[in-house]
């Protein structure tokens, strides 16, 4: 069978990288090995089992290594696998480029989709759509899960979570006190900031924790998801040509912005967080609304992890608006040079740890549903009734259930910024420019302005 | 036993000359000081002597053979360093065995003489201690029992006694010249005290800007001086030096200096007529005198009594410091005028051109 | 020292001195003795209001059951740190002792000999202290891909080699030289140079040695950078680069704490034991 | 007793000169333990130096197709019209200068405080050496929590106080400066150490004369205890101003550059620029004017300090 995973085309870039250096000290890494993709005898039933014997190198963040270690384990010892799984910390998709762009030991991957569709332009990665049974694969998707995972039509990865990153969390508890218990909860982003001053007024010092942290998902993504959630778009999502405008939804949550921030109702040191004090912060009870991962609803109600809020924690609901954007993540394959038979067994590693086990069944996707509220892009995983009782059990009222359905069903996913492959650079640049914004008290139309550009910039120096 | 000859020798650090063209034979049993400010050359030359540092022209010849390229323990000498330095990791008896530890000799053989040499310099119950649990004089008894122990052809002494204080100074001072002489062996003594010299040596090589200056017996250094700076380098107080002119007036020498007049007498009669002179004379030939033409006005800056006798401390009227050596009764207030008087017979004239005596008849020459 | 009397004064430097120490270490160090609510109520607490050793059986892959019943699961970043604490004991172990090997005799020979290009070799020895490891980073990361250097114990330590050495050598020349001139004693005694510096030059340095260990140790045990990209992920992760994991993405504070407690031990109990030493050494 | 030597032994202790042919000049000892240690350094220094300068004067993109043109010294121009270069140019200046300040001075003070301990309390010197030990990244860390606002001491001391209140120091004007105190933090002990020493070895005589001319306290310590430190203190300010403008996992891990930029110092900048955003060429060259930055500022403390203090 013959595949075009463009073996050639990698090799002689990651090669033509390093001799820009250091020519002499180049060692003549085998040309060949990566031209022609390990034809794996594709049968009806696609066998898990691995053959090779070497090790496939398979890494990812730090978040909750134990389930992965033991998923990981299961295989080895069922599929007679030889998998490596370690966490990467620190600056993560950072980190992985440059494994990637080294050639280094890395077979599988997490990727955001952003990250993804990147490493997809630099030519490290093998696309799921060429599993043997990729196309069964992307067939069992939510649609606008997989188009989002999609480029040129060719699925990324498999399915590793799906969250709506920026889901408005509410402390009810927090709400009684101030009496505003029995209002109905803010449907749109303009309601929310009302009620925050109101909030304000009534005497609560910090009603709202924005989504303005130091992480690359931080302060940018907030922005992102906030324009989608009022109704607007970045950048087009085929052409990726700018559409913000001042008087539009970007003028209009930056505008916001800045008038909370002159406010001094958010403490700078927001601006300097990790996501691990981002969620602490929330988990004090300190503040009364705030964006958070839609799976975090579970953490926040669980007392053992969260004593001060568990069992206060709720959402806004999701029937005027969007609240947050599509963050999810995906089990990639890299192209990196190395034996067929080891390619063959990184493919039945993925199949098995992304899609289905040896029986069948979406084991790993379900034990992320049940133990951490993670969503996965599997309608069969979503529509059963394990998800339903696994979501009911970390909800505050049982109405939030259909809330968060509600949510996840329509949450937006910025496609326009995120499937190009200037995606994490206009997001470091938009991190940057967005501290500027309310630090140094830029105008709004020159921020939407310079953004604009950027993304022109970016179009070119690409070529899109 | 050696005698040590240095030939012709040179060494320079960079474009730096630290020693140029040194001649000098250090005789069989000697003990000869060399002496000089610091940075002279003296302990280069010394260095040289022992091999820790090449010569980079020149000869070093040890009883006629040519030891230049051999290394220190090939040359048999033993020496002592600055404040008298010892391993300091290491206990007294490990000190000195550390001298004869590539000897070759026996165990025992060791033994006894390491036992010997701290007999001979009195430092056997020492042997255990640690070399910062000594006191300064213990240490330098040590270091000396470190080099005695080698029975070495020359002991070379680096300013072993610079860091001690007076008292012991002058006793160790003793015990040396006294140890040289019961074992009749060359030794080599580097000092920048004049004094330190003046009692030790046998000879005294006075170093300066790394060339030999004089060398001599201590009596020799004293009396006939042959450059300005040893005339002022050696003796306590230091010779006095007054500039001035010789004139020839009616046959006879004089010195004049402003309105002083001095006859000429003894040897520097002698002196031919010259601009330009310093006459050099030690504090002990100068005495007080009445006003006139024959005495030297000077202002008293201090009064130093020394019990059997004092030193007056002048300043001449062209602000030359001068010392005088009185009686120790003598008294005067600091400010006040005074006269003095000097016997040119023992007076030595410089020609300041040359730093070299004038000689009867060799005027011409210099 | 001019007064050796206990005054109020001087009692009260020594209280701001010592909350000065230990304030910013305590105030991290005591969330490894919290629950993960503790960690995060606000205003934060002053003192860990009831004190669990939770986080340290957590961060060994142990779970750990409260006094109140509750289950605190292990976690899963375990084998990293286990990992990281063996690897990074390997790697500062053998970066010490070959730094101490390499550069006791080189700053001994630049300290004290004269050889021609002294000053240029001091230099380019020198200079490279002042290469930012940011900046080398991406080269060393490509020649090491090449190397087949990545993720191995061998890599990091010749990495951190990088480190130590010139550092080292800076403090060691420095210390050299002001010892007194025993060498040309050893040589009257008739020993070679060899035998000169190893039996009487080094057992004469031993504090300066000490100190210098000290100071290799701690560097290569305190190795973020290299470590973060040559060695994340991978069997030859440090404990720096575990650890990091408590401190990006998901949230352990207390396990963070607990491994940061751990990671200060050794250089602790060594520094502690070996400052007399330093001050000692007096090396410029 | 004339002499000590005895005709069996003479013989022995003369040794012959054989001994030369075996024994290493000064150059060949020096060669034989420098050159291989000096080989090594100079290849893990010129090969990086090599690396990145031939990066520099190229455009390398990784995408649409793996790229390296030639842009000769345009990497070096752009840099210097970039803001975010300047920024992190003056940041690192700010963090560099106040560093060396409060290590100096936190330094000098602690080890005045243990110099003046009785012998029964010297143990405390031994505790005051601690932080030392503590990696950069852990103290960043520790400054984190310690300084932010929902975590941090401010907050907890301020509460505890009866004050309704949350302070923070990692704000656009303070985080500079608290990050200076965490560093100062982590180097001032060793500092304090070699100072320390050196304050021992000044005569205690001194201080009597100090007193018998009715010197202040302040006045005994400017013209007795400092004047013999002063190389110790400038050794010191050239370590640590080299150390500080290197710095970068002490503020990746407190700060992470922010809050917004407000502490993405060159280092920082130098990795977003190459490692975030892939754009090597242009990140090379920033890192060598940042290799310039430390070079110029040695030596400009070199020429108009250390200069004299070497005279000395």
């Amino acid at each position: 069978m013959t595949k075009t995973r463009g073996g050639f085309s990698r090799g002689f870039t990651r090669r033509s990288f390093m001799a820009t250096g250091s020519a002499a000290l180049l060692g003549s890494t085998a040309l060949g090995s990566g031209l022609f993709s390990g034809g794996l005898a594709y049968a009806q039933d696609f066998d898990l089992m691995a053959t090779s014997g070497e090790p496939v190198y398979f890494r990812g963040w730090q978040f909750r290594t134990d389930v992965v270690q033991s998923n990981v384990d299961a295989y080895n010892e069922r599929m007679n696998g030889n998998v490596d799984y370690a966490t990467v910390t620190g600056d993560y998709p950072s980190l992985m480029e440059t494994t990637l762009i080294a050639n280094g030991d890395l077979d599988v991957l997490y990727a955001n989709p952003s990250s993804a569709v990147r490493y997809m332009g630099g030519g490290w990665v093998m696309p799921a759509a060429e599993l043997p049974n990729g196309q069964e694969i992307a067939d069992s998707m939510y649609d606008n899960i997989r188009e989002a995972w999609s480029v040129n039509g060719q699925l990324l990865g498999l399915s590793y979570f799906v969250s709506v990153r920026g889901t408005l969390l509410a402390n009810l508890q927090r709400l009684d006190e101030a009496g505003f218990g029995d209002n109905p909860l803010p449907t749109t982003w303009d309601q929310l900031y009302e009620t925050i001053y109101a909030l304000h007024e009534a005497g609560v010092e910090t009603p709202f924790l924005p989504h303005w942290f130091a992480e690359w998902f931080g302060i940018s993504w907030g922005f992102l998801f906030e324009v989608m959630n009022r109704g607007g778009q970045v950048a087009d999502a085929e052409t990726h040509q700018p559409m913000m405008t001042v008087d539009g939804p970007a003028g209009a949550t930056l505008e916001a912005w800045k008038r909370l921030w002159n406010s001094g109702l958010v403490p700078e040191e927001v601006l300097s967080y990790n996501e691990a004090a981002y969620i602490d912060a929330f988990r004090s009870g300190r503040y009364v609304f705030s964006p958070q991962q839609i799976y975090d609803i579970k953490t926040f109600n669980d007392p053992a992890q969260s004593a001060d809020v568990a069992g206060h924690i709720s959402l806004l609901p999701g029937t005027e608006q969007s609240w947050g954007l599509i963050d999810s993540a995906m089990y990639l394959m890299t192209s990196r040079d190395r034996p067929d038979a080891l390619t063959d067994d990184v493919m039945r590693f993925t199949s098995w740890y992304g899609y289905k086990d040896e029986n069948g069944d979406f084991a790993v996707a379900n034990r992320w549903l049940e133990e951490n509220m993670l969503f996965s892009a599997y309608r069969p995983v979503m529509e059963s009734d394990a998800a339903r009782e696994a979501i009911q059990s970390s909800v505050a009222r049982p109405e939030d259930y259909d809330t968060v359905l509600e949510v996840y069903a329509r949450t937006p996913y910025p496609k326009g910024v995120w499937n190009v492959v200037w995606s994490e650079e206009f997001n470091v640049w938009l991190r940057e420019k967005l501290f500027s914004f309310l630090q140094d008290d830029l105008p709004v139309a020159e921020v939407i302005e310079e953004a604009n550009a950027e993304i022109t910039r970016l179009n070119e120096r690409y070529g899109i | 036993m050696a005698k040590i000859e240095l030939n012709n020798v040179v060494k320079t650090f960079g474009t730096q000359h630290a020693v140029k063209n040194l001649d000098m034979t250090i005789e069989d049993g000697e003990l000869l000081v060399l002496l000089g400010p610091s940075g002279c050359g003296k302990s280069t030359t010394m260095n040289m002597i022992a091999g820790l540092t090449d010569v980079t022209s020149g000869h070093i010849l040890f009883d006629g053979h040519d030891v230049t390229t051999l290394p220190p323990h090939a040359r048999n000498i033993a020496m002592v360093f600055q404040s008298s330095l010892l391993y300091p990791h290491l206990s007294a008896r490990r000190n000195i065995y550390m001298s004869l530890k590539r000897s070759g000799l026996s165990r025992s053989d060791i033994e006894a003489r390491i036992a010997k040499a701290a007999e001979t310099v009195n430092v056997a119950h020492l042997l255990d201690k640690m070399p910062n649990q000594l006191s300064g004089g213990e240490r330098q008894r040590v270091a000396t029992a470190k080099a005695i122990v080698r029975e070495p052809d020359c002991f070379l002494l680096d300013e072993p006694l610079s860091a001690l204080d007076a008292a012991l100074r002058l006793t160790l001072r003793a015990e040396l010249v006294n140890l040289q002489k019961r074992i009749e062996t060359t030794m080599v003594f580097v000092t920048h005290d004049q004094v330190e010299a003046m009692t030790m040596g046998d000879r005294i090589g006075v170093m300066r800007d790394g060339g030999l200056e004089q060398i001599g017996t201590p009596t020799e250094i004293y009396n006939r001086p042959e450059t300005l700076f040893v005339a002022g380098f050696v003796g306590t107080p230091p010779m006095n030096f007054l500039k001035g002119a010789v004139i020839d007036e009616a046959g006879k020498r004089l010195f004049v200096r402003g309105a002083l007049r001095l006859p000429l007498t003894g040897e520097s009669a002698g002196t031919p007529p010259a601009d330009q002179v310093i006459l050099a004379v030690r504090p002990h030939r100068m005495t007080l005198t009445e006003p006139g033409e024959q005495a030297l006005p000077l202002k008293v800056y201090a009064i130093e009594h020394l019990g059997n006798e004092t030193i007056v401390v002048c300043d001449s009227d062209d602000h030359d410091r001068i010392r005088i050596v009185v009686g120790s009764e003598f008294a005067a207030s600091v400010g006040s005028t005074l006269y003095a008087g000097l016997d040119t017979s023992h007076a030595l004239m410089f020609d300041p051109a040359t730093e070299r005596p004038i000689r009867a008849g060799k005027r011409e020459v210099a | 020292m001019t007064r050796s009397r206990i005054t109020i004064w001087l009692v009260l430097a020594i209280a701001v001195a010592l909350i000065w120490t230990f304030l910013p270490m305590y105030w991290t160090v005591k969330f490894a003795f919290m629950t993960k609510p503790e960690i995060s109520r606000f205003p934060p607490l002053l003192f860990p209001p009831d004190p669990n050793l939770a986080s340290f059986f957590n961060i060994f892959g142990s779970d750990y059951t409260l006094a109140d019943g509750t289950v605190v699961p292990a976690s899963g970043q375990a084998r990293q740190i286990i990992l990281g604490l063996r690897n990074s004991l390997i790697v500062s172990v053998v970066v010490t002792a070959v730094t101490i090997f390499v550069v006791t005799p080189l700053s001994y020979v630049f300290a004290r000999m004269e050889f021609p290009a002294k000053g240029k070799l001091l230099a380019a020895v020198l200079l490279s202290v002042s290469l930012p490891p940011v900046s080398t980073l991406i080269p060393f990361y490509v020649l090491y891909v090449q190397l087949d250097l990545v993720g191995t114990l061998f890599g990091l330590i010749i990495i951190t080699l990088t480190i130590t050495i010139p550092i080292v050598a800076w403090v060691m020349i420095g210390f050299f030289r002001n010892m007194p001139p025993i060498e040309q004693l050893g040589r009257i005694d008739g020993f070679s140079r060899l035998y000169i510096f190893t039996r009487i030059m080094v057992p004469m340095a031993r504090s300066g040695i000490m100190v210098a260990s000290v100071i290799a140790f701690l560097f290569a045990w305190n190795e973020y950078v290299y470590a973060q990209v040559l060695v994340t992920g991978s069997t030859a992760v440090t404990l720096p680069a575990a650890m990091s994991g408590f401190l990006f993405q998901a949230p352990e504070p207390g396990h963070l704490a607990a491994s940061i407690f751990l990671s200060v031990l050794p250089p602790f109990v060594i520094a502690f034991f070996l400052q007399k030493h330093i001050a000692e050494m007096n090396f410029v | 007793m004339a002499r000590l030597a005895s005709p069996d032994t003479e013989t022995a202790a003369k040794t012959p000169a054989t001994r030369r042919r075996g024994e290493l000049s000064n150059l060949q000892f020096a060669l034989v333990v420098t050159v291989p240690v000096l080989v090594f350094l100079v290849l893990v220094i010129a090969y990086p130096l090599g690396y990145a300068l031939n990066l520099s004067f190229h455009d390398i993109r990784f995408f649409g197709g793996y790229s390296a043109t030639w842009v000769g010294l345009e990497n070096y121009a752009d840099v210097l019209s970039d803001e975010r270069f300047w920024n992190g140019f003056l940041l690192t200046v700010r963090f560099t200068v106040e560093t060396v300040l409060l290590t100096l001075g936190i330094g000098m003070a602690l080890a005045l405080v243990v110099r003046d301990l009785p012998p029964r309390w010297r143990w405390l010197r031994a505790l005051i050496i601690l932080p030392w030990a503590v990696s950069p990244y852990g103290a960043g860390i520790f400054f984190a929590y310690l300084g932010r606002g929902q975590t941090g001491v401010g907050t907890a001391l301020a509460n505890a106080l009866g004050f309704d209140t949350s302070i923070n120091f990692i704000t656009q004007d303070l985080v500079v400066e608290f990050l200076a105190l965490g560093a100062a933090w982590n180097m001032a002990p060793l500092v304090a150490f070699f100072l320390l020493a050196n304050m021992l070895t000044t005569p205690p005589r001194l201080y009597d004369l100090a007193k018998l001319d009715r010197m202040s306290r302040f006045e005994t310590f400017l013209y007795v205890t400092l004047p013999p430190l002063r190389f110790t203190l400038f050794v010191f300010t050239c370590i640590i101003t080299v150390l500080s403008i290197k710095t970068f996992d002490y503020i990746f891990t407190a700060t992470q550059g922010g809050p917004g930029s407000a502490s993405s110092v060159l280092t920082y900048v130098l990795y977003r620029t190459s490692f975030q955003n892939l754009d090597l060429g242009y990140g090379a060259a920033m890192s060598f004017y940042l290799l310039a930055l430390i070079l110029i500022s040695t030596g400009i403390i070199f020429f108009t300090w250390g200069r004299r203090e070497a005279r000395r």
